[in-house]
């Protein structure tokens, strides 16, 4: 068998603090993982879709995974973290891209849903936090807010069009 | 002579569905679903033992076909349930059913519209000897009168715009010192607002509990109570955790309520199942709000501490019997704990969270009761109410239902959406709440989000660790993906199986 | 001073293990697992805050490790609960354990090994008052001295070879006249059989039933009983449907039977959890079996009866501490009944069937109460107990228990491998079941395998309706395969979510 | 979409009686459904691995169906179904062979388990009854027996071999 060696660089819940951590894979479910040198021996088993048992040093946890792309969201005992994991490539992609594009923010759908109203054009200035739409899901409206001031530049959507979690909505620069 | 009522329709969808159909099961009552095309692999569907569906096209999501819901329960011979929501409070679909000769289980179409009018109501309950909240209700037209009311109600008063809404146009006068003022400058906000500056006054209740008697009425005059519920703890005006009984009220103020409350019931000579919900001070001086005539959603609390089945005492009234009970046979026994289980993100502001539910994994063990709309591989469909479940707890003492709820939402597992779960684990670790000392405003006031955001382990090792070995595993399934190609066919546990420990294998 | 426990190792695997930890969780006692290799997607393991493989290789299924089970318990500072088969009744283990000063929540070495002994815990009875199976026990020597035994015993009686075993060398003996015949054919088979031709006299038991009566006593003294349970309906001399009260003996014998097991317990200074089984003749005169030195499978329908959490109350008197209840504390309310999941094919003449479990949906609503160690995605080893789960119910009444649980069975979903629950579902169904009528025969002679056989729906046409669709959509999906192949990857329920689709639309 | 229509010839329990079922594929979902000539309209639906939704002129099934080849093992209200289901060639093929083969049985493990004794030889003759292997799985001890009196002619397991369920043990001809 082959052993596998990674490293990555994570973060929780978008905090400052960056994680080195050091992954190898001894045998079949069980992985060496270092987090900033502090090391342990982790036994992985997939259980159900998106759940996990995790033994760590005889520390068993029953934890909920949900991946997005490059973010995890671990839930365990009422616990949440999302934990970002990039390799050194990815994390290099990251800094470039988040000092070029700092103006430009695409808004995107949070959850499912239906658009029931549009409330702004494209060119049209937007104040922080004035609502651009209204989303409605499970019986609830909830306004899409502008995330700064700036202009509408681009709308992907169209009143009692279905949108996924996850759809853009639109770009506000 | 009774109607034998063989067969029932639940007007209605998802867990409440399900629960009547429990019911009908145990009876050995047949039992009749309605669905949309939306949720024809909703549970309640597969449960019954008919189902028909009652949309008109593939995008119709509407539960609110009377005219096809009578249709079929004419054809299958069967009685309606409505459940809560949709038909349960309407009405003119009563009393369609009452012309149609299709028996309802429920009360009838006068108390449902007596109830739901606010004047209506308030004024039956007046005459029933019910306190309701003090106060004019009519304009005021001389503030000097109006001074001696708000003497008469006592202080704290809430001045309010008789034709407002929405929290404009309310004043709070403490002290009639500041009640010149403070009604002019209500009355200016609500001229502005409303077009009318008209104000009342109504009494202002400091630390309001909402505190609900569960009432069981039949044909033949009988009335009861089954206790009482505290459901104070909301958000949003939405009921996240009940508990039976309350926790606040005390034995003398529990006394009167359920006196007043049979009082009431008798006086309008109510029957079925329904709940007289008051709001109590912080004095335990109790005003009533408004009477709910259908099945409550946390109405199993109630049947954990007295044994009683709501549901089976509904379908005896609806068939022209008596109740299996008498006042003196329902005997209270222990304490019992419900938290609604909602499709929802509490991570993300309560986003609510469709979706298909890949693992569903219910609680066991002792002192538990789970009511359930959902299964893993059902997809919680984008168009109803979010809440996809209720699970109750059991316990001799308050403490004893609470560490019930403790370990019992732990074993709860849902994943593919977002739940409420984590909320309801925060709110049973809250001071307040364990202290059985909260009002209304508990979500506001004393669980405020730092509540929800903290965690119980500060370390994120785990996390880190977790999430690290599963970007491993992802990175190599899809290195993986780029070499090989698989069949289609093959059976997704098997395929679920291989992936599992390709994940874990591969290397 | 008592020892407080802190954390519990549960030397064992699968439900019981779980059944143990939900106490712990409730009382805040952390918990640790011992696995194997073969069960490390056992759900005992991921409920546990530690785990610890036991396996010495990749194929040792083996849970007796005294060795490392201890050096476990000892590294983290836990007492042990053994569950129940494994070490429960093992008086070497706990000895070890009393050596190492580890906690054993359980009875004494001592008694672990007199009650082990059957002549040992025969006599320990017989001293305390405890009524057991007349006989001699010797060896005949003389055949009118054996009349005379028989006489006084009372006919019918058996003859035992005293090597015998497996049911050879037994004779029934109705009278006195049929003795001399019956005592040399019984001696000559048993001396063709064992090389030893000596018999001794036991009284036969006529329609006998299996009564336990479940004790609780503590290192201070005092003990109690919880009521009886029934348990006389078994197959291959495996209980399989347990109920409590029993619905045979009357309340004369019942107040008899746990006068004497009180006091057989508090003779024997007897602490912890215990059953003493208990024959009982269609004359309702009982006489002791066995005692079970340990909390077994059918405990929770006692808990169900009494309110009384009995994993609990044996962990307070592992720490010295006295019961929490005494006896005039102790109430009976209701009926509850259990039954044992096996994953069996009870079509297939009760062939095990381990294998993945694909669909796992655990009945809900009122009163029932599930102990299960399975779920959706498990992969029932081959290696142990076909046992994955119990299921009680309870009701007011023995039939509200009943129809509860024949609600309940049906909401029992298991896919991918078989279970016990069809038969089940026809022996609460049979009438001698229903009458409350049945002894230890029962599934021998009034549940005979038509009943397992015999089909609620006649009819066979939805069943081929069924299977044909099911057919046409397996044809499709595999000229589907034939003519794309897809991608790896992808998640497992949206894979599913696109067969069936491709299942249902694909035309 | 286009319209599938199938016929095929089914029996239940291995019982004599031949239906002759007659599907059409309406609409996503909905198969027209002729036993015998008799009609139904069948709404079928997915609701996890081997459970479906099934409702039948408005009568609504909750059933469990294990496919084995073209044996359905259908599991519904406590009731146990087994229909196999043949198309016009697949029964004609069975009609064929079960002709030729007769005298030659195949015998199947019934269930996974671990072989643990193996008690006959190839080239045995054995009475229809004996028992050929002892089979352990979950503690149990399963005897497998000939289904008819023959010669052994063939063993396919050793003891302390793990064997699926469908796994060939033995031929007795």
């Amino acid at each position: 068998m082959m052993i596998t060696k990674r490293q990555y660089f994570a973060t929780v819940d978008k905090g400052e603090q960056e994680y080195t951590i050091d992954i190898v894979e001894e045998t079949s479910n069980v992985f060496t993982v270092s987090i900033d040198g502090k090391s342990s021996t982790v036994d992985f088993a997939r259980m159900g879709d998106n759940l996990y048992s995790i033994i760590i040093d005889g520390r068993s946890y029953d934890i909920d995974i949900t991946e997005k792309g490059d973010i995890f969201s671990v839930l365990m005992g009422g616990d949440h973290f999302d934990v970002e994991v990039l390799d050194e490539m990815k994390r290099l992609m990251k800094l470039r891209t988040s000092a070029g594009l700092e103006g430009r923010q695409v808004i995107e759908a949070q959850m499912p849903g239906m658009i029931w109203k549009v409330l702004v054009e494209p060119g049209q200035e937007v104040e922080a936090g004035q609502p651009l739409m209204i989303l409605v899901a499970m019986k609830m409206e909830n306004e899409i807010k502008a995330p700064k001031a700036g202009v509408v530049q681009e709308l992907f959507v169209k009143p009692d069009q279905t949108v996924a979690a996850g759809d853009k909505l639109a770009v506000v620069e | 002579m009774p109607d034998i009522i063989k067969k029932i329709l639940v007007a209605n969808r998802g867990e409440i569905a399900i629960r009547v159909f429990r019911t009908c099961r145990r009876l050995g009552i047949k039992t009749v679903a309605i669905y949309t095309h939306a949720d024809r692999t909703a549970p309640h569907v597969r449960y019954a033992d008919e189902a028909y569906c009652i949309s008109d096209t593939e995008t119709d999501t509407s539960y609110l076909k009377a005219d096809k819901i009578i249709e079929i329960a004419k054809k299958a011979g069967a009685a309606i349930h409505p459940g809560y929501g949709f038909y349960s409070e309407n009405p003119t679909f009563v009393q369609r059913l009452e012309e149609e000769d299709i028996i309802f289980i429920g009360p009838s179409a006068e108390h449902i519209k007596l109830m739901g009018s606010k004047t209506g109501a308030r004024n039956a309950m007046v005459e029933a000897g019910v306190p309701v909240v003090p106060g004019t209700k009519n304009a005021i037209r001389d503030v000097d009168d109006a001074k001696k009311t708000a003497r008469e109600v006592g202080y704290p008063i809430m001045l309010k715009a008789v034709h407002g809404g929405g929290g404009k146009g309310m004043r709070l006068v403490n002290s009639e010192e500041d009640f010149d003022s403070a009604f002019r400058m209500a009355s200016s906000e609500a001229a502005n607002a409303f077009g009318n500056g008209d104000m009342y006054i109504e009494k202002f209740i400091v630390g309001p509990h909402h505190v609900e008697i569960q009432i069981l009425g039949d044909k033949h005059g009988n009335a009861l109570h089954l206790f009482e519920r505290e459901c104070s703890i909301q958000r949003r005006h939405q009921k996240v955790i009940e508990e039976a009984p309350s926790p606040f009220i005390n034995d003398e103020t529990r006394a009167k309520m359920y006196e007043v409350a049979v009082k009431a019931v008798k006086a309008i000579g109510y029957h079925s199942a329904g709940t007289l919900e008051f709001i109590v001070g912080s004095d335990q001086n109790f005003y009533f709000l408004e009477m709910n005539t259908r099945l409550q959603v946390e109405h199993p609390i109630t049947e954990m501490i007295t044994g009683v089945d709501i549901v089976t005492e509904m379908i005896r009234v609806a068939e022209g019997k008596t109740l299996t009970y008498k006042q003196e046979e329902i005997f209270r026994n222990g304490f019992a704990i419900e938290c609604r289980i909602y499709a929802e993100d509490p991570s993300n502001n309560f986003a609510p969270s469709p979706g298909l539910i890949t693992v569903y994994e219910t609680p066991g063990g002792p002192n538990v009761r789970v009511e359930s709309g959902a299964f893993a591989g059902y997809e919680v469909p984008l168009y109803y109410d979010p809440m996809i479940a209720k699970v109750c707890s059991f316990g001799k003492t308050r403490e004893g239902a609470i560490i019930a709820m403790k370990r019992i939402l732990t074993e709860y597992k849902v994943s593919g959406i977002k739940t409420s779960i984590p909320f309801h684990q925060r709110v049973l670790k809250n001071e307040t709440f364990l202290a059985g000392n909260y009002d209304t405003s508990f979500i506001d006031t004393k669980f405020d989000m730092e509540d929800l955001q903290r965690k119980e382990q500060k370390d994120p090792s785990v996390a880190l660790i977790a999430a690290a070995i599963k970007q491993l595993i992802s990175e190599k399934i899809s290195a993986q993906r780029s070499v090989t190609r698989r069949d289609v066919g093959e059976s997704n546990w098997k395929r679920f199986g291989r992936l599992t420990s390709l994940g874990n294998r591969l290397g």
